[in-house]
């Protein structure tokens, strides 16, 4: 029998505003960062939501006195290696490996930035529950992926009460996927043992042509699935077709990342829900990790402090009519921070 | 296999010439039989050629001389059963790649084997580079040693040129030059065989005797020679016997200087032929169809004449003289010409006329380069056919290719194109039937002016005909026929009046019963006499 | 396209008679398609052999059988068109910035997005033609260049909010159970079937692609049957950008890009089909629904998607293999 | 023979002189490069100015320059290679998978990886040279399903931990401040220059590109060479896989098949230089680095990188562009 209570206190605990919680304690951040340098090089720069990221710690950067540089690229690895170089030959004194970029798949070069004296950060590049080991990595700031899963499968069990079949569609090429996956659905079987749920991989690269047909086909092998969970939002944008091909257009979508599309998306009711994560509270909590380590005052985290935000039809609108990046969580961490880092 | 009970080589026993008893023949190849598709292209053809000597090959368009010799080279494989004996070795067939160069065979393919887009040095190294076992190349050497040959013989080519650059018959000279130098080199002291497939058509005529004397020079020397061509006096002048094939079977073999050319043409053609002539004469006092003025193009200068209804007019001189740039030009197919051009009472500038103009004043062209300019190998006879008529089949629902099909074969009929299946791609017809099909494709226009560079370039005596009465009836409905040609017979044949070329301009006229083939080859050579001083003048 | 009684050279004893080989290399195709189609409906009867399964199928596959098809008019011509899938992207998002984000109405930002096609086309063939460049390069280098100005329009976000009324008239809307944009697609497919076919334009394409200079020479005005063909192409690829905007009903900078290589891989298909050796749009459409059908049937049973790569490039290559042992493996030329 | 009448082409006046119209158009593309590096030398002194930069910039896009090679070669014998970026990646994850999944010992995993670039070389020769079937098309499906092999291989995931002694050898190890990759490229650069110059097969591959019925004709095995050179490229463009392991210690099943269309942009740019109209390692080489200068500098001026693709498609069309200029937009055959 679900488990309807716990569920619904996940998603309570998700659908209010965001509280600062100082992730450590307080420090004169503008003395000991004065003059330092680091290099924050994305995934790919065409990606909005790392933009969005890399434009908040360049400012959250000037705003404590030192400098934060984006390595613009097109998310391809000769790039990244090109921009760690450029790092190491270019005086700075910490590199960082922005929301994607497996450190371990740059071994040689990150092992290089280590021996020239650079710091090396990475964050927002894997799930918490992943185990591999990064050797060479001075702040490694995983997100909790697995969180996501839960409190998706949460709201999915909420909604249903408890009559769930979900449609989950991965891309077992971005790292975090599988653990993502895995307690989504070590989630939905606590909370609902007769609940089902259903993932096919997708590779990033094929999404444009394959999630549609995918997803088409599921639903018409198994129509009685009743809920549509694309692991990262922007694959919203391609089951949406299938379930108007396949005359399923009741069927809910919930999803993570908070692009400001799909939030219009919620507004518009093509989907149901979508787990924001602050874009500048991202920015933030990683530049406060890394000044933890370069300043050596401690307290540094091992996980990327990030309140998850659920938006749902009844407030996408805070999120700005069209929604636009980092709105709508409120700005607790703004102050919160600085107060932190003694800005105040 | 002999037709003729005379033949003068019945007293051998084994059915082989030879000069000195005992001696093997240089090149004996048995039983060659070739399909391709459901076409039996050569049936059970059998050769001799022996030692020193000069060998014809003839036969219609289409009757398989070119895919024997592409078989001795290696290209084509023969059907099982065949086999080739050289100087009394057997060499293996299907000709392993290389083969042929190894056993001193060289060849002037009938296409000429060059490749445009590379240079002149790159395509006389061709052969070699293609079998070589040496693993680098000398440039500085192979550069010197191609400018020694070409010194040799006599030719001002720069050897870093684009052969795309050079005009046809350059092209000619640079594919016999290799093909003799290849022989000289390759071949053991009195042995070799060197191959021409119809080299001659893009000669000048002096070009045409200095091959003959560099063949002549060959054999002396032990080597022997199989030359292709369908100009019979060239081939009685030349060989020293000659075999002719008709429908891919041997008709026969003949002793050159015993056959005379009415046996020769019976041979080929299988029957007698009468030979066409066009009734001398000035041509009808009809109005005039095109007033040609100044016009200049490439290397002609200030051409000037009056082309009348039903007049055949001939433009003829030596290659590179000019002649063949006039209808080109005419029809705008050749930029930066100046002119003008009057026809149907309208006054064109010469550089203001292209392909869609000069057709719409009822202009045809039709160009020597025929799976190049004048036809697409890849699409069907139809297609091809239908090209500039499409609109006369068009319905209510659009190309009705039935009657397109029917309007193909009819006209197939009419010009005797064999096979006549309208489907079937251009490419795979002979020389002689593409042709054909060429010139149906405009004659069904009925063109106010049809002009036609070297249109039976490569043509047999019997298609030959064919297509001279189809140029004949056009010019009696009306059209003016305008003929480019090197071919002083032909011209012969069919003119009402002949304009000759020298250095781009046009240096004297013949008419009616002065026409004749000595005529006209007597005029192109004088013309060019006092060639220093016109070189001068001209540049 | 030919007339049926149009059979190719080698094979065609007497041409009037039935040429059964010609006949199997023409619909080989089909016929793998109907074996595909009654494999999967075996084996799973009661989800893939279903009318809601087969429109799904029909319906979903628009936008490449339009992409397919802007392929194949510069391919008969001769020229490579690398750049459509990068002109569907940018029409695509220029209806979603106008309507979406700029608020401009729906019609005029359908029309501008076909103004960019024609832009992008214009370009092609200014390069092309003007300064006589391989095809290859200028669609290659046009096709990056179009990219670098998708994500600038778009800020490389996806936008979505596209006037539902598109949707609704691409997907939203059913004839006989299928979507809308099966009939446009199958619409397009069959003007260009009958421009190919029946059409003093179509001989004139065919011409150009074959023989440029026979083409000239018979007085077709070759540069401009060129120029027609690379516009026709980068319009039909607009009009696949419109489609596959009111498919999903957004546009994203990058997901159209990715539908190139199996456009490509649809074109060189169908080419083996219907009439063998020229691109022809009836072998387009059955080669994107072969494909579709695999795919579907796949992954319906479960199988992994690696697989469907597998059966991409495999049913290509063997596809083409099958049809080449039918012509006893003659080099063709195909255009 | 004598032929008295003809001069010599207009062209080459005398052939000994100086061709400076000819000498524009072969260092055009070096001389843009050379302006170029100036240009982002003035403007970042201190940054792009650098050794380390310059030495970056070489080291870093050996990848690249291995990958235009191999596609080169079968460009050269007229034959279009779209496999060789899957390829690349095939190599570079069986090395991973071996090595850092299975502990193969390196030398066997970099063994191994030939051995699969072999096998993939023959199954496109097979399809291409027994069953006829043009080249495009075979190489753009056995790319896919070479992509679906190597999403099986590694479970879609990246695989990290390969033998640090690979990456020693690649870019771990400098001389005179770049890494040895650069050398590698240079290497083999300099190699297929000298086969395509200097050799007998060399000009047997460009024989066979510009005229197979001629080469035929000539005696060349033709299909040997088209072998040759199909399994050259697949064979290089696993070597590209090793260096691209070695570059980054991982593999991962996608980014690797993202070189696929810079190759070709640089091979055609390349086939601007040097000799101009022919596939040329040197023009290669200049290509990619003019690019990769390009693209440095733009990332270093911070400027936003849909920039770079608006230079990477407007280079390669100018570039060509301008070079048709000074051939006075004459159609060329590239090849
Ligand atoms: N590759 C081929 N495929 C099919 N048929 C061919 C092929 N090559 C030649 N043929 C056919 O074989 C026959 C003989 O052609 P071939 O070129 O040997 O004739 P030919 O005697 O040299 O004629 P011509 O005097 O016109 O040069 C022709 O009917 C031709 O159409
Ligand atoms: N790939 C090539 N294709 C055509 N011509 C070439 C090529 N390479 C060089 N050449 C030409 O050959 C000429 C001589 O080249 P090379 O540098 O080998 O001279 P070399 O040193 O005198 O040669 P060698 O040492 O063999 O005597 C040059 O003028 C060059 O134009
Ligand atoms: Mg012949
Ligand atoms: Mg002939």
């Amino acid at each position: 029998e679900a488990d309807l209570e716990a569920a619904r206190a996940i998603v309570e605990a998700h659908s209010v505003l965001p509280s600062f919680e100082a992730p450590g304690a307080p420090f004169d951040a503008a003395s000991c960062m004065a003059g330092k340098r680091i290099l924050s090089i994305p995934t790919s720069s065409a990606i909005p939501f790392v933009s969005g990221i890399e434009e908040g710690m360049v400012a959250a950067a000037e705003e404590v006195g030192f400098e934060v540089r984006t390595w613009q690229n097109q998310g391809q690895p000769t790039q990244w290696v090109q921009g760690i170089e450029y790092a190491i030959s270019n005086g700075y004194d910490a590199v960082d490996l922005m929301a994607g970029i497996d450190p371990n798949a740059l071994a040689p070069q990150v092992a290089a930035a280590k021996d020239a004296g650079l710091k090396v950060f990475a964050s927002h590049h894997r799930d918490v529950t992943d185990e591999t080991a990064e050797p060479n990595v001075d702040v490694s700031l995983p997100l909790s992926f697995s969180r996501v899963g839960e409190i998706i499968a949460a709201w999915i069990v909420t909604k249903t009460e408890g009559d769930a079949n979900v449609l989950v569609i991965g891309s077992d090429d971005v790292p975090p996927s599988q653990p993502y996956w895995k307690s989504f659905e070590a989630k939905l079987a606590e909370l609902c043992p007769d609940c089902k749920a259903t993932y096919y991989n997708v590779p990033v690269a094929e999404w444009a042509t394959k999630i549609q047909t995918t997803t088409q086909s599921a639903l018409l092998q198994d129509p009685s699935i009743n809920y549509l969970f694309p692991i990262y939002d922007s694959m919203s944008q391609f089951m949406l077709p299938a379930r108007a091909i396949t005359g399923r257009m009741d069927l809910p979508i919930a999803s993570f990342n908070g692009t400001p599309f799909i939030i219009d998306m919620i507004r518009n009711g093509d989907v149901e829900m979508d787990v924001g994560e602050s874009l500048g509270w991202i920015a933030r909590s990683s530049l406060d990790a890394y000044m933890r380590d370069l300043c050596e005052v401690g307290d540094v985290p091992d996980e990327l402090y990030i309140p998850f935000y659920i938006f749902d039809a009844a407030n996408a609108e805070t999120a700005g009519v069209p929604a636009e990046l980092d709105k709508g969580y409120g700005d607790a961490h703004v102050g919160g921070f600085r107060a932190l880092w003694g800005l105040e | 296999m002999m037709t003729s009970a005379k033949d003068p080589f019945a007293d051998l026993k084994d059915g082989l010439p030879r000069r000195k008893p005992g001696e093997a023949p240089a090149l004996l190849a048995r039983k060659v039989s070739k399909i391709f598709g459901t076409t039996k292209v050569l049936d059970d053809v059998s050769l001799a050629v022996m030692p020193g000597e000069v060998h014809g090959l003839l036969g219609a368009n289409g009757s398989g001389k070119s895919t024997f010799i592409k078989t001795l080279a290696g290209l084509h494989d023969p059907e099982p059963g065949a086999e080739l004996i050289m100087y009394g070795e057997a060499a293996p067939l299907p000709m392993p790649a290389g083969g042929a160069r190894r056993r001193g065979i060289s060849f002037v393919h009938q296409n000429l084997a060059l490749m445009p887009s590379l240079t002149v040095l790159e395509n006389m190294l061709l052969n070699d580079l293609a079998v070589t076992q040496q693993w680098n190349i000398r440039w500085g050497k192979a550069r010197r040693q191609v400018a020694e040959i070409f010194e040799r013989f006599d030719i001002h080519i720069d050897p870093m040129t684009l052969v795309s650059d050079l005009p046809q018959a350059d092209r000619a000279l640079i594919a016999i030059c290799r093909a003799f130098e290849e022989v000289r080199v390759t071949a053991g002291e009195g042995r070799g065989l060197l191959i021409l497939d119809e080299p001659t058509p893009f000669l000048p005529k002096s070009g045409v005797d200095q091959l003959f004397t560099l063949v002549r020079a060959v054999v002396a020397g032990g080597a022997s020679v199989i030359f292709v061509a369908h100009d019979i006096d060239e081939i009685r002048e030349i060989t020293d016997r000659a075999t002719i094939l008709r429908d891919g079977r041997l008709a026969g073999t003949v002793v050159s200087a015993e056959a005379d050319h009415e046996r020769f043409i019976e041979l080929i053609v299988g029957e007698r032929v009468t030979m066409f002539q066009t009734a001398r004469g000035q041509a009808p006092d009809r109005p005039v169809t095109a007033s040609v003025r100044k016009l200049s193009a490439d290397v002609a200068r200030d051409v000037t004449f009056d082309i009348r209804e039903g007049e055949v007019l001939g433009l003829t001189g030596l290659i590179g003289s000019g002649f063949d740039r006039v209808p080109e030009a005419i029809f705008g197919a050749l930029p930066g010409s100046e002119g003008s051009v009057e026809i149907g009472g309208k006054s064109l500038a010469v550089e203001a006329i292209t392909p869609a103009r000069a057709m719409a004043q009822s202009i045809a062209y039709l160009p020597a380069d025929r799976l190049g300019k004048a036809g697409v190998g890849s699409l069907s006879i139809a297609e091809n056919m239908a090209l500039p008529v499409m609109g006369e089949f068009r319905s209510l629902l659009g190309m009705n290719w039935p009657k397109i099909n029917a309007h193909v074969s009819d006209l197939g009929r009419k010009y005797d194109i064999r096979p006549n299946r309208p489907a079937q791609a251009l490419s795979s017809l002979s020389g002689g039937n593409a042709q054909k099909v060429l010139m149906a494709k405009w004659l069904q226009t009925a063109p106010r002016l049809l002009m036609l560079d070297e249109p039976t370039q490569g043509v047999d005596v019997g298609a030959r005909q064919k297509l001279f009465h189809a140029i004949d009836e056009a010019s009696r409905k009306g059209t003016a026929v305008l003929v480019a040609s090197t071919d002083a017979e032909q011209l012969a044949q069919i003119c009402h009046r002949v304009l000759v070329f020298s250095k781009g301009r046009i240096v004297s006229e013949l008419t009616g019963a002065a026409i004749t083939k000595d005529s006209i080859s007597e005029e192109t050579l004088r013309a060019h006499a006092p060639a220093t001083d016109q070189t001068q003048e001209v540049a | 396209m030919t007339a049926p009684d149009i059979t190719p050279p080698a094979a065609a004893p007497r041409w009037r008679e039935i040429n059964w080989a010609g006949l199997a290399e023409s619909y080989a195709l089909v016929a793998a398609l109907v074996v595909l189609f009654c494999i999967f409906a075996m084996l799973l009867p009661t989800t893939f052999f279903t009318w809601a399964n087969v429109s799904t199928m029909l319906g979903s596959q628009a936008v490449l059988v339009f992409l397919t098809l802007a392929l194949i008019i510069p391919l008969t011509t001769g020229d490579f068109d690398l750049s459509v899938a990068a002109i569907l992207t940018i029409s695509a998002m220029t209806i979603a910035v106008l309507n979406a984000r700029m608020g401009v109405a729906l019609p005029v930002a359908i029309l501008a997005a076909l103004c960019v096609g024609a832009i992008a086309g214009a370009a092609n063939a200014f390069f092309i033609l003007y300064f006589r460049i391989p095809s290859l390069i200028v669609t290659l280098g046009m096709g990056t260049f179009i990219n670098g100005l998708t994500l600038w329009m778009s800020n490389s976000a996806t936008i979505g909010g596209i006037d539902f009324a598109l949707v609704m008239a691409v997907v939203g809307t059913r004839f006989l159970g299928i979507p809308l944009a099966f009939y446009y697609a199958i619409l397009m497919a069959a003007a260009i079937w009958y421009v190919f076919g029946f059409t003093a334009m179509g001989r004139r394409l065919l011409f150009v692609g074959r023989g440029r200079e026979v083409a000239r020479l018979s007085g077709i005005q070759v540069d401009r049957v060129r120029f027609a063909s690379l516009m026709a192409s980068a319009m039909i690829a607009a009009l696949a950008g419109v489609l596959y905007a009111g498919t999903i009903g957004a546009a994203d900078p990058n997901s159209g890009n990715t539908f190139l290589l199996p456009a490509f891989a649809a074109a060189f298909l169908g080419a083996t089909a219907i009439t063998p050796g020229r691109f022809n749009p009836v072998g387009s459409v059955v080669a994107v629904y072969f494909i579709v059908i695999g795919i579907t049937g796949l992954t319906m049973l479960g199988i992994q998607s690696f697989v469907q790569n597998l059966f991409y490039g495999g049913a290509l290559v063997s596809a083409v293999a099958l049809s080449q042992l039918v012509r006893k493996r003659e080099e063709q030329q195909v255009g």
